[in-house]
């Protein structure tokens, strides 16, 4: 064994190594000063921050000018690029969003005690999710998704205040484990017929010909099972609002962005790095015909959509709402995949940028308001926006964007995955999608409806918001609105990214 | 003017007083109205300075070098990859012959609105926001020459309209809110994807002599700028153009409103409060008239010549079913409103033409149509302010208890009647003249007048119902019109007699522009080929 | 008769399916967890299959290795929220569980 | 005294009107003698009218002064090049004489409204409203082009329907306000279709410029059925203003305005437009056309005559008689009888406002009594008013001495040549027999309301001589009504100077083979239509002109007697009861009594069908297109009814866009979603399944 290779393996790994780093310092930090729990956020703030600078130093410094040789590390199983990196950084954006989101949910406070576990599993969670943007192994893939699950199972039922709670949790195991049950099966079979898991190799195996057809699609629709759970699509989807329902707000934000960024993270590159044999000049992705990849992404993306916005009009629950919102948006998205194209992939980049920062925008206000209110339900917001014109404001923000109306960040959003869809021609999937939106429009203006065209009642409390959840909240609402306008930094960022390294 | 931003200044000064009513104190909310006036105020002030500084000559349409006040500003530009090519956006801005006229609606239906709204009292900052928010849409629509800006434009004029609709409005405002918003998000969703599809059809040449995809509108009309195999391309033989053209027409008739779409209209009207109605019927419905001329007409000529015997079919069932639907009404806004959809009809006739007279006609009947109905709004908003109802069955004898507000009426209804003399019928005129000496629609526009008729016998039945006959006991307290309802009226009352007598003075101002338009069309036909759809 | 690949893939399909219907059809939710075991050990035969009879070497072997430990937290933690549902239910049938659906 | 100086003084004449009306209606709520104002305006006006008579027929009687100008430049039109609008004026004789004539009637009727209308809570605006139909009546006869006076005429319509409709508080007013508009309207859609057709063949609504046009062979649309229809369209507006069948319905009507503005209106100048504007356009009528024109003039004239047989009011047995003599004048035109037309026009309009203002006379003595059955004997009380009465209803029965005599003398010979020239005896015949039948009513009239017994004593009591503002205009008009005003001899018509200097027969411009043979002069037309010719277009129509003229004249005299013989037999003498007579003769009598049921026939087959079809319309707009665009509102609606679950929603607001596509997928999504995590996993599983079947390469 080359243990050179192995060193500089290290070398290239660091946000990973400092986020594992600031989980044992959590650990410690809360068995041995159990008592000074306050500063635990702070803490694991910090170690994001610190993760985050070196991403991006990593990122800027080296424009992770790998040649394609050395960046596949770990006896390619890993591969670092800028691919990865971007979603490393949604990733590491979104979870320091959430530690402050956690700090303030009434959910959290409230089991104040275990806030070591919490922030312990939050960082177990980041690291999956940080493999799984990185790996090209299917054991690697399906380990670090079960990194990430185990950890969010507890989650998921991290409170124990209401029933709900623990229901959500034992839910979300089990089917978990079914899902990835089948998506290890798959990879057996796959490992069978490849006879490794690597999916260069995968790659490789697949244009020397000779494959079982059959078995090879069923291996890959059951892999796919398993991906589909992560990303929360139809039809493996149904866990999701019954789990975000039921899961402390912080946990389910970070779920409905992080986890299912990591998820997108892995299945692009799962079909970029396994399946294409070549890219042609105009960026389209050349498959080879052993499986009809558009064709499943393409059935998928149009039944979750449908299906998540034709759910979400009949909520009253906001979170619930929200939860087939986030279905909705994974199916917009997963379109940007069907397109087999790097201009769809880099929709997916743009759009995720844009959803990150609504989606936790929308939980975030949400949160605020149940902890005043004690309620998620859509009934108890009448005339809130006129009550709290802050918070009405900022939510009617996010939502519009979630719809995406101009002049907001989810407009731009839409408009790249359309133009990757009429780019590749696909005209009648793009107005499936359109008439999607304009469905959409209906539970997402209803909430903006409840708050500003219904009257305030006795019971509507007027919130008011701290300094630092207005900051926090406008440091989301204002990109909303500027990057509807001038979108052309994170655009240009994602271009950057748009390069996999490990083919 | 050179670099002076009038166009800039225009569309923003609204959304500067929105930041203005945003941040003064609650206790202080009704200086609100002020700001909105003034902004307003400003507004008119600018779109006069344009209008008089405006060339009559310069053509517009789809040479850039003949727009006027042009501000073009490199918005977005993202350098390209190989396979996604740049992505450039431009700030591009400026107005010819077309878009002048409908500047200067905006800006003074917004102002007589803004007076108009002076009784709100419910929420006083959010409604002024709003309106503002709202009148920055407008005018960006009527000035912006990047479809991508444009359609920016477009969609931000919903969301105000939403509210102001909906908290501001009557009993069933919640229905008629979203109403409104799902069916013109329905429209612009198509007019995106034909957006996106042009967008990849054809390319612009840069200064530097690189090639790259556009929202330019003006490089969007010129034939030679289409690539091969875009699929809006003329080129290519399988485009889709015509499928296209039919989804952005829809996309714009749903705004005009055209039959059959036309149904949020009434709705929509009933329940907005009276400014809203006349920010609806004055302003908003011509934004669907001006994006076919402005941008379905000369990006594709072709088919608009194929399909201009079904655009004056629809003008004429509008005409006709707008005027028969507003006979059997019995609520004063919603005759109103449907009297608008017959008019509206008429602009969809003259356009059909695509000849000078009728697009003339069109063009003027738009403006014409918008303080016309601004009036008629206003109108009724001023009996429901004071008795509640809008009923016509519930009045009667008007006229002895309030002589000034039923003379006003008076010219109202008579220029909406298309008497001569008053705006309204010049513009119809026109469009008769322009649609009847086309052949192939002279039929239609046979069958069009017959809308003459009808208004004069809905308009005058209403006259006869609300104003004439005895007066109702219920009624006799009820006051004249007051200093605020002069100031709002006897502008357009001056505006509907002036273009009346001298309509030259709009006609003039477009004209050069339509010939050009008119000339643009029948010149780029034969380029083109219908796709074999 | 030999025993080869074959005769492994069927037990392990078998073993696959049974953890299915298992999941699917058990009330107490410490047998739908028996059944998810099931499921995996169909997958780690598989591998083991392969590993010996592909020529693939020993990885198939270690890949099972890490499943069997992943199997094992998994349980470890489902147990626990097993543990957990009883506490708050005084039951751990799975499917009285539905206070949240629509 | 220059042409342009001429043309300043008709514009002046034009505009001061509109000064008035201005002045009147924007200040007459401060001012309530500013009434007096407007009289004054219309009096200038008069005078200045006459001046410009004077002027014309001493400096410039063979010449018409034109001045245009551009109203809209559409600058150089792609495939047409320049195109404009233009409009203008034109000053000739006829203009002229319109002009005294409105001035003069207009000024009478201010004059003798002054008194009639005392005491009115509108009277200010009733002056205003004057004026701007003075306005717009003085703007039809001045335009030379066909925009201009169809500007006019809507303006004269507007007048029209704020007079009518003066006393708005009755309904019958507003009624009749609203229907006189609304049947011009349809006229009026004739008539700019009509002038649609001419500018699109000929880019210009300059009259001369279109006959200089057709005269070049340009026919509009490059054919000769067009040039028929141009002709008959215009005409049609010309039906809707004069009040001929099948629109004559309004004028009846519009006797609810006060009684002066019927004098002035409805008898003498603005119904009298739609024969000022057949004669306009008289040169460019074909064949076809004209005799349309005379049948439906003629048939006009016969079917208003028999209905003012039997009308017991007053001012509808004078609408009636309106109707049928401006049947005659379209007659007249129709036939050929170019300048009797413009001549009975005149005399006319004199005749019929004397008419008017004696019935304004006598119903303002009688306290708005319009009932002939409840007056009688006014003789006495009344002299002045029965003079001129009588005077006014010798005329128009067309007595010798009396200008009617003459005028219509002309038309009977006019439509007796025509049916001699072409065998449609048809027309001279009803001409003859309207003759007959306006002589028997108009004296029936007379007896009914100034002979034998008062009916209402009462009334009568009360009845009193009207005062001499309202006297002087019934003696100035009843002296206009004499023969010597227009020509020397009694007899002759021809030897006037109405007709031999004043008013000449343009040339037709029609092409010879579209035209009647007699419309084209055997000698070569002469390029300035006035300079001196004939009186008629050929030599053939002079002739037959000629020889119809003696029998035309005996025979309308002596019907004329016997329509007066048989007035006095049945109401003076009481020989011929004329109760027993419409018993006998009953289906007849309530066929004219009730107008030939025309009203009736309206309602029911196009005021009717259409209420009800936009009532239907409405219907369906709210219900099916609403409903079908929004996604099938209906079956949601049935939905409901059925689940009132379905309800809550629908008042939720959601019932639109794909309510119930939306619900209906809604619903079978959230059945999957059961919260039975089992059952979650039976569906992936059944999904894999699902997917490996789609997908998979079997």
């Amino acid at each position: 064994m080359d243990l050179n290779g192995l060193y500089e393996s290290i070398a290239l790994i660091k946000p990973e190594i400092v986020i594992s780093l600031t989980l044992l310092a959590i650990v410690l930090f809360d068995l041995i000063l159990s008592n000074s729990k306050k500063l635990l956020p702070f803490i694991a703030a910090t170690g994001l921050a610190v993760t985050l600078v070196i991403q991006i130093i990593e990122l800027s410094t080296t424009g992770y000018a790998f040649s394609p040789q050395n960046a596949t590390l770990f006896y390619g199983m890993l591969s670092v690029d800028s691919f990865g990196a971007f979603f490393k950084v949604i990733i590491l954006v979104s979870s320091l969003l959430i530690v402050y989101f956690s700090a303030v949910t009434d959910e959290i406070k409230q089991s104040f005690d275990r806030l070591g576990e919490y922030y312990t599993l939050i960082f177990g969670m980041i690291l999956g999710m940080m493999f799984m943007t990185s790996a090209i192994d299917l054991i690697l893939i399906y380990l670090s998704i079960e990194l990430l699950s185990l950890s969010s199972y507890v989650l998921a039922g991290f409170t124990k205040i209401r029933q709900r709670n623990n229901e959500a949790s034992l839910k979300y195991i089990i089917y978990g484990a079914v899902s990835s049950g089948m998506m290890l099966f798959g990879i057996s079979l796959i490992y069978g017929m490849a006879g490794s898991t690597n999916l260069v190799e995968l790659n490789n195996f697949i244009q020397s010909g000779s494959i079982n057809l059959v078995t090879f699609s069923i291996a890959l629709i059951l892999i796919f099972a398993g991906f589909g759970f992560k990303i929360s699509v139809a039809p493996f989807h149904f866990w999701t609002p019954d789990v975000y329902e039921g899961a402390p707000i912080s946990i389910t934000a970070f779920l409905s962005v992080a986890s299912k960024a990591a998820g997108f993270a892995v299945l692009i590159r799962f079909i970029r790095v396994g399946f294409v044999s070549y890219v042609d000049s105009d960026g389209f992705w050349r498959l080879s015909e052993v499986f009809d990849w558009q064709a499943l992404l393409v059935i998928i993306s149009i039944l979750t959509m449908t299906l998540g916005n034709f759910s979400a009009l009949w909520q009253d629950n906001l979170k619930r709402m929200l939860a087939y919102s986030s279905i909705a948006h994974a199916g917009y998205m997963l379109l940007g995949l069907a397109v087999l194209s790097n201009q769809g992939a880099f929709a997916i980049l743009v759009y995720f940028s844009f959803y990150l920062i609504m989606n936790i925008g929308a939980f975030f206000v949400v949160m605020l308001i149940a902890n005043k209110l004690g309620s998620e339900n859509i009934d108890d917001y009448n005339g809130l926006g006129l009550k709290s014109p802050f918070l009405g404001v900022a939510l009617g923000l996010f939502l519009v964007s979630l719809t995406g109306l101009p002049p907001t960040a989810g407009f731009i959003g839409k408009l790249y995955l359309f133009i990757a869809l009429v780019d590749a021609k696909m005209i009648i999937v793009a107005v499936i999608a359109l008439l999607n939106t304009v469905v959409s429009l209906y539970y997402y203006i209803r909430v903006l409806k409840k708050m500003y065209l219904s009257n305030p009642t006795e019971d509507t409390p007027e919130i008011k918001t701290s300094a630092m959840n207005t900051i926090f909240i406008l440091i989301l609402a204002v990109p909303t609105l500027v990057f509807g306008l001038y979108f052309a930094p994170v655009v240009d960022f994602a271009k950057m990214c748009i390069s996999f390294f490990g083919v | 003017m050179n670099g002076f931003p009038i166009l800039t200044l225009l569309t923003f000064i609204p959304i500067l007083g929105m930041i203005a009513v945003l941040v003064i104190p609650k206790d202080k909310a009704n200086l609100a109205k002020y700001i909105a006036l003034i902004a307003t105020g400003i507004q008119v002030v600018l779109a006069i300075v344009l209008l008089s500084n405006f060339n009559y000559n310069a053509g517009g349409i789809f040479e850039q070098s003949s727009f006027q006040f042009i501000e073009k500003f490199r918005w977005i530009h993202i350098k390209g990859l190989s396979w996604i090519g740049t992505v450039k956006i431009d700030y591009f801005m400026g107005v010819d012959g077309i878009s002048v006229p409908m500047v200067l609606l905006t800006a003074i239906i917004s102002f007589i609105a803004t007076l108009s709204s002076w009784k709100i009292n419910k929420s006083v900052k959010g409604y002024f926001a709003m309106f503002l928010l709202l009148d920055t849409g407008m005018m960006g629509v009527f000035v912006s020459l990047d479809f991508f800006l444009f359609y920016v434009f477009w969609e931000l004029m919903l969301l105000p309209m939403y509210f102001l609709i909906g908290i501001w409005g009557g009993p069933r405002k919640e229905y008629a809110a979203i109403k409104f918003f799902i069916y013109t998000l329905f429209g612009s969703v198509f007019m995106l994807l034909v957006m996106i599809g042009l967008y990849f059809s054809a390319h612009e040449t840069l200064a530097d002599g690189s090639q790259v995809f556009t929202f330019n509108m003006l490089a969007l009309m010129d034939a030679a700028n289409y690539t091969a195999d875009g699929i809006l391309s003329p080129f290519n033989p399988e485009n889709l153009r015509f499928i296209a053209y039919i989804a952005l027409f829809v996309g714009f008739a749903i705004k005009i409103p055209m039959f059959p779409f036309h149904t949020w209209l009434p709705d929509a009207h009933v329940e907005a409060p009276t400014p809203i109605s006349v920010i609806l019927a004055g302003v908003l419905l011509k934004m669907g008239t001006y994006g076919i001329l402005r941008i379905s007409y000369p990006m594709f000529p072709e088919i608009t010549r194929e399909l201009m015997w079904f655009i004056a079919l629809f003008g004429m069932i509008n005409i006709i079913y707008g005027a028969l639907c507003a006979l059997a009404q019995k609520d004063f806004k919603k005759l109103i409103a449907y009297s608008s959809i017959s008019h509206m009809g008429y602009v969809m006739l003259g356009m059909a033409s695509l000849s000078t007279t009728g697009i003339n006609g069109a063009v003027l009947q738009m403006f014409n149509h918008g303080t016309i109905t601004a009036m008629l709004f206003l109108i009724v908003g001023v009996i429901y302010d004071r008795a509640h109802t809008r009923g016509l069955n519930d009045f009667g004898g008007l006229a002895t208890q309030m002589p000034v507000y039923t003379g006003f009426v008076t010219v109202a209804f008579f220029a909406a009647i298309g008497l001569p003399g008053l705006s309204g019928w010049v513009s119809e005129a026109l469009v008769f003249v322009g649609s009847f000496g086309v052949e192939v629609i002279r039929t239609l526009a046979i069958i069009s007048t017959l809308g003459i008729l009808l208004g004069a016998g809905y308009m005058l039945w209403t006259l006869q119902r609300v104003f004439l006959g005895n007066l109702n006991e219920k009624w006799k307290d009820l006051k004249d019109i007051d200093g605020r309802e002069y100031a709002m009226l006897i502008p357009l009352t001056l505006i509907i007699l002036f273009l009346g007598i001298y309509p030259s003075a709009l006609l003039d101002v477009m004209n050069t522009s339509v010939n050009s338009l008119v000339h643009f069309l029948s010149t780029n036909v034969t380029n083109f080929s219908i796709s074999g759809l | 008769m030999e025993v080869g690949l074959s005769h492994f893939l069927v037990v392990s399909t078998a073993l696959f399916s049974l953890g299915i219907y298992g999941v699917v059809t058990r009330k107490n939710a410490v047998m739908v967890l028996m059944g998810i075991e099931l499921i995996l050990n169909a997958a780690n035969i598989n591998f083991i299959a392969f590993s010996r009879y592909g020529n693939f070497g020993l990885n198939g072997q270690a890949i099972a290795l890490f499943v069997i430990v992943l199997a094992a937290a998994e349980a470890a933690i489902a147990l626990a929220i097993v543990l957990n549902i009883y506490k708050t239910y005084n039951h751990v049938n799975v499917d009285e569980i539905e206070d949240l659906k629509e | 005294m220059s042409e342009l100086f001429i043309i300043n003084i008709s514009i002046a004449i034009l505009f001061l009107p509109l000064l008035g009306f201005a002045v009147v209606i924007l200040f007459g709520k401060r001012f309530p003698k500013l009434y007096l104002f407007e009289v004054g305006i219309i009096t200038i006006n008069l005078l200045l009218s006459i001046y410009v008579m004077v002027v014309k027929f001493s400096s410039y009687i063979n010449d018409a002064l034109v001045y245009g100008f551009t109203w809209i430049d559409f600058g150089n039109v792609p495939l047409l090049g320049p195109l404009n609008i233009e409009l203008g004026v034109k000053i000739d004789n006829v203009t002229v004489i319109m002009f005294f004539v409105v001035n003069l009637i207009s000024m009478l009727v201010h004059v003798f409204s002054l008194e009639y209308m005392r005491g009115d809570k509108r009277f200010n605006r009733y002056f205003a409203y004057l004026g701007i139909f003075t306005f717009s009546m003085l703007g039809i006869v001045i335009s030379h082009n066909l925009l201009m006076i169809y500007i006019f005429w809507e303006l004269v319509g507007l007048s029209s329907y704020l007079l009518i409709g003066f006393w708005y508080e009755k309904k019958s007013a507003s009624d009749a306000g609203k229907k006189a508009f609304i049947v011009n309207r349809i006229g009026d859609i004739g008539f700019f279709l009509g002038i649609l057709i001419l500018f699109t063949s000929y880019h210009t609504l300059t009259l001369d410029s279109i006959f200089a046009q057709i005269a070049a062979g340009n026919l509009p649309f490059d054919s000769a059925a067009w040039l028929t229809a141009t002709g008959i369209l215009i005409f049609l507006g010309a039906v809707g203003k004069s009040a001929q069948f099948p629109l004559h319905v309004w004028l009846p009507d519009a006797m609810e305005g006060p009684t002066p503005v019927s004098a002035l209106i409805h008898a003498a100048t603005m119904v009298a437009a739609g024969v000022y504007l057949v004669s306009r356009i008289f040169v460019m009528l074909t064949a076809d056309a004209m005799l349309v024109i005379a049948v439906v003039g003629a048939f006009t004239s016969f079917m208003a005559a028999t209905i003012a047989l039997t009308q017991n009011d007053i001012k509808k047995v004078l609408a009636y008689s309106t109707v049928s003599q401006l049947g005659y004048m379209v007659m007249s035109l129709g036939v050929g009888a170019y300048a009797f037309a413009l001549f009975h026009l005149v005399t006319h309009a004199f005749f019929k406002a004397c008419l008017f203002l004696g019935s304004g006379s006598v119903i303002h003595a009688m306290h708005h009594e319009q009932d002939m059955r409840q007056m009688g004997g006014l003789r006495k009380k009344m002299p002045i008013t029965y003079a001129a009465f009588l005077i006014s209803t010798l005329a128009i029965s067309g007595v010798p001495l009396t200008s009617g005599f003459l005028s219509k003398d002309g038309i009977l010979a006019g439509s007796l040549a025509f049916g001699s020239l072409t065998g449609h005896w048809l027309i001279p015949i009803l001409g003859f027999v309207v003759a007959l039948m306006t002589a028997f009513y108009m004296f029936r009239l007379v007896i009914m309301t100034f002979h034998g017994e008062p009916k209402n004593q009462h009334k009568f009591d009360h009845a009193h001589e009207s005062p001499f503002v309202m006297a002087m205009p019934l003696v100035i008009l009843s002296v206009l009504s004499i023969f010597i005003w227009y020509t020397p001899l009694p007899h002759s018509p021809d030897a006037g100077w109405f007709l031999s200097s004043w008013v000449k027969t343009p040339h037709t411009v029609v092409p010879a083979e579209l035209s009647y043979d007699f419309m084209i002069s055997e000698t070569p037309v002469v390029e300035d239509q006035y300079s001196e010719h004939a009186v008629v277009h050929s030599e053939k129509y002079t002739e037959a002109m000629h020889h119809a003229h003696y029998p035309a004249m005996f025979l309308s005299v002596f019907l004329g007697g016997l329509g007066i013989l048989l007035a006095f037999t049945m109401y003076q003498w009481k020989k011929i009861d004329p109760d027993k007579l419409s018993n006998k003769l009953s289906w007849l009598y309530k066929f004219s009594l009730n107008k030939w049921y025309l009203d009736e026939l309206y309602d029911a087959t196009f005021v009717n069908p259409t209420i009800y079809l936009s009532k239907a319309l409405a219907w369906f707009d709210n219900t099916i297109v609403d409903g079908i665009v929004n996604g099938a509102a209906t079956v949601t609606k049935f939905f409901s009814a059925i689940s009132g679950w379905f309800d809550t929603y629908i008042v939720d607001g959601f019932v639109n866009a794909t309510a119930f596509f939306s619900g209906f997928v809604g619903i079978a999504f959230r059945k999957l979603q059961t919260g039975k995590v089992q059952t979650y996993i039976v569906l992936v599983v059944f999904s894999v399944l699902a997917l490996i079947f789609i997908i998979s390469p079997f």
